[in-house]
């Protein structure tokens, strides 16, 4: 059953090094304020698992919370690389980087296949191309009925979900809409998640009947940040700041500037500082 | 007659491919300038959809992320990313794949993963994301790119995604039913699959455009078509759709766009 | 892309004799008024799925539409059995009717495959009992990390599936909403699908961002038939008819009863009967 | 105090059983009576899912089919029955999964598929419906029935669902790692599982019931626990809402309830 906590008794309750974490958002609904909770709480030894590990990831592996990142895109959306990833995977600054890496069809596969409870997906990809020779996460199965081989991979099975989402109600249900990704997904096949919301409300309306919503019973912790999103965007609050996303490639090109950057910004920051973000950005 | 750019050609020669009975599934950059300016010109009901879950968007401006909420508000309906993944592009529901890449060989096999190796990359590319499942199940993979020596190499460092791999019926024998790459539109010229050897053998050449210029920016020997043909320059109508988009996603993104 | 046909012309168009026909509807939006066509047009071999097969396909069967039936809960809900299809599993009459037996997860899982494109569906079921003993469809894959035994049955892949829908819009794309089964999924999964609706609109609104809409490139025939899931219900137009449900169990225990009543009922009557159960059956 | 029907004992005995925190998969007939009433008295937030996708129903009268206008209504949300049957009932995040059937052995196994043989059957029944992976998926099973000799069998002509199977270890045996069956209530008396064999014995008559009745009524040799106890009979506010619960039913439903 959901709780309502501050962000720092979110990240303590749910939160622990070494745990295997999925923070996800598909451009959308990214929780920027919980990763940087995360970087303050300095979590060491993260598994970070994402389909398209942006500007937070960045931030994490800079930090140095990450021993691994598993992932299927990992980039500045329109921008270019994410330096400080490049320079853990290519340096190992500040700590080596093991990467896993997969298709979006292979990682969307196995987020789906952890919700529903399965040790595997199965599905029609890999064909022809390199990346089984270096991910041994890939293998092949053959369709008892139909002799077809098929491509098969470990589900994901987090030990926490952080996602973001628009609303929670007072009794700890969690709303969604718009570009949902594969967040249910991923708090479902979690042990325990944290929701970051944009704000709680009395009730969700207008109901539709087939609402994405997840049960305060499917989530651990909840917390209200205005913007938490931010620079990602919350359909509905406010839009993506699309020049903070090019503003992070030079922050990040040079290991200094990048650490200037993280103390000014986040260690010496708080979660309340998105609020301002969101109220910047706010659709007209 | 207007003047255009080599960018603008290679982008409407792409458009002019899609039919409005397509159902595209449209990358970032390039491929979704070809796809918005196919369906603001001939294609006004093309199917156009993001693998963030959107499905039939028409964007007003250019969208700068996969994600963008301009995407959601103009699409028919958003799905789930497993959603998209499984029902609509494993459901082989897509007639055209429009892809672009880093690294391009003649038989249109791509590498956006790494240049080097794998372990010690020179550069660290940002990873296959949706391409190596777009290219198996469309129906039809169409390839945008700009052509230089170093994308169009003799031999990938990785083969991120399939494209008609060591040519002749490669594709068949891996038990891939679809067609793989059938053009690659450039800012020089277009190539197209010979249909023997699976290679990209060029069949059409952007006005202006010299044999010597295609070769020194590819790293095979370039085969040509019997016939060669010259592409079409842009018509009026074309560029002022495509200059009106962009100055319309430059309006609403400021210099963010 | 959908074309909008007479229900004549749809099922002229779109089901052939000896035709695999999923026609899908979980006690909401059961496409009846198309079931009474497929009848009045004398289909013959269809091979039947679905996973709650109740009245429409007690009437297909007694009439000698159906060759085979694959199923996973067969009865008239909250009355008791169907006895044409009781009468052609135990007595062969009108002709024998071959049945492949499913649980609900596993029909639920083949419809999800089908829909993915995919040759089969694994899920964890059918632990100790006795259907795989009795149905040579269910068979054993190994997880290829965990080594767990999972059940893997066929992909269901329908040669045409029917199903009721609220709303079509002009261009042809289908809506729904409510309880929605595996509607969407079984559509999805066949080659040609028919869709009936209550109405045909402008536009769907209030349009929410991710309502369940099936795009007209994805179905095959559109007819407008207010009421054609009766005694189904469409949720927003009408109720369930209850009534109708337990006469049925009268009607249909005697041969005799039964072919005359089909006769006066469905072979001479056409869609239109529908349109009054709507306005007898409409919420107030 | 006022007088009840056994099948009131029934219905009251098994919702006592289910508390609020709990998420409880529901068939529907006696079960849904049971877990409707068990939210409308003790458990007020209990969450109840229909297989029919509506999670979290709060109907106002009891739904005469799985998947009543009323249970969508009612619901936080609604979701397609792959979903269902995939993430919230294989997910294992369902608490009690409620089943009847039509013939039970002492291991609570189950047949709701035929009586006699499956190719020639004597009586051909609904079938399995979402019993046979509820019986594995959920934490644990409660069952209800009207007791009879042709319902309680020594031993069932098809295994529609998995109880504890041939007793003991049998489930842990075949991988399964949830409780089962650990509750059968019925008209006569309440039986548990035995912690070592797994035979579901007599842990509590209901008031005026007599072993030998139970005996004349269960088709295999009724074991009983050591210390037996009377089922409290149900209290008038038990009594009150579930006699309030079926006149709204049937002033909804009409003739038709």
């Amino acid at each position: 059953m959901s709780q309502f906590l501050s962000l720092a008794e979110a990240v303590e309750a749910t939160i622990y090094d070494g745990d295997t974490v999925a923070m996800e958002g598909f451009t959308h609904l990214i929780p920027h304020a919980a990763g940087h909770e995360v970087i303050r709480q300095r979590r060491k030894h993260l598994s970070l698992i994402r389909m398209t590990p942006d500007l937070i990831y960045d931030q994490l592996i800079g930090m140095g919370c990450a021993d691994k990142l598993t992932f299927s895109w990992g980039g500045n959306p329109g921008v270019g690389s994410l330096h400080r990833m490049r320079d853990a995977v290519e340096n190992g600054w500040p700590t080596p980087l093991a990467i896993e890496e997969h298709s979006h069809a292979a990682m969307a596969n196995a987020y789906e296949a952890g919700a529903a409870g399965l040790p595997c997906a199965i599905f029609r990809g890999y064909i022809g191309v390199d990346l089984p020779k270096v991910n041994a996460n890939i293998k092949r199965i053959t369709c008892p009925f139909t002799g077809e081989m098929l491509a098969a991979i470990p589900a994901i099975r987090p030990d926490v979900a952080v996602i973001h989402a628009q609303k929670a109600d007072r009794a700890g249900n969690v709303f969604m809409e718009g570009i949902v990704g594969v967040q249910k997904h991923a708090v479902l096949a979690a042990k325990r998640s944290l929701v970051t919301v944009e704000e709680i409300v009395d009730e969700f309306s207008p109901r539709t009947l087939n609402a994405t919503i997840l049960p305060a019973w499917t989530v651990t912790a909840i917390v209200e940040i205005p913007g938490g999103a931010h620079p990602s965007y919350a359909h509905g609050y406010y839009m993506r700041d699309n020049a903070y996303y090019k503003a992070w490639d030079a922050i990040a090109r040079d290991r200094d500037g990048f650490l200037a950057w993280m103390k000014t910004n986040v260690l010496e920051k708080g979660p309340e500082i998105f609020a301002a973000q969101r109220q910047r950005l706010a659709a007209a | 007659m207007t003047s255009y750019t080599p960018n603008e050609m290679m982008t409407v020669a792409a458009a002019r491919a899609l039919k409005s009975s397509d159902v595209c599934f449209v990358g970032i950059g390039q491929p979704s300038a070809a796809c918005n300016l196919a369906r603001l010109t001939h294609a006004p009901d093309i199917t156009l959809i993001y693998e963030s879950g959107t499905i039939a968007t028409k964007p007003n401006v250019l969208p700068l992320s996969i994600g963008d909420g301009e995407l959601s508000e103009t699409a028919m309906t958003t799905v789930s990313v497993p959603e998209m993944f499984r029902y609509w592009l494993q459901g082989g529901r897509i007639t055209i794949g429009f892809l672009g890449g880093a690294q391009i060989d003649k038989y249109a096999n791509l590498n956006t993963t790494v240049v080097g190796s794998y372990n010690k990359p020179k550069v660290r590319l940002p990873g296959g994301g949706g391409a190596p499942e777009i290219a198996t199940s469309c129906g039809e993979i169409f390839i945008i790119m700009n052509q230089s020596p170093r994308g169009f190499v003799e031999r990938l460092d990785f083969v991120t995604s399939l494209g008609h791999g060591e040519g002749g019926a490669y594709r068949e024998k891996l038990g891939v039913t679809t067609k793989g790459p059938t053009r690659l539109v450039t800012d020089l010229c277009i190539f197209e699959p010979d249909p023997e050897t699976k290679e990209m053998i060029v069949t059409s050449i952007h006005p202006g455009v010299t044999r010597a210029q295609i070769e020194a920016n590819t790293g095979w020997r370039v085969r040509y078509a019997n016939e060669v043909v010259e592409t079409p320059i842009p018509r009026a109508d074309e560029l002022a759709a495509l200059r009106e988009l962009h100055a319309r996603t430059k309006r609403a993104h400021g210099d963010q766009a």
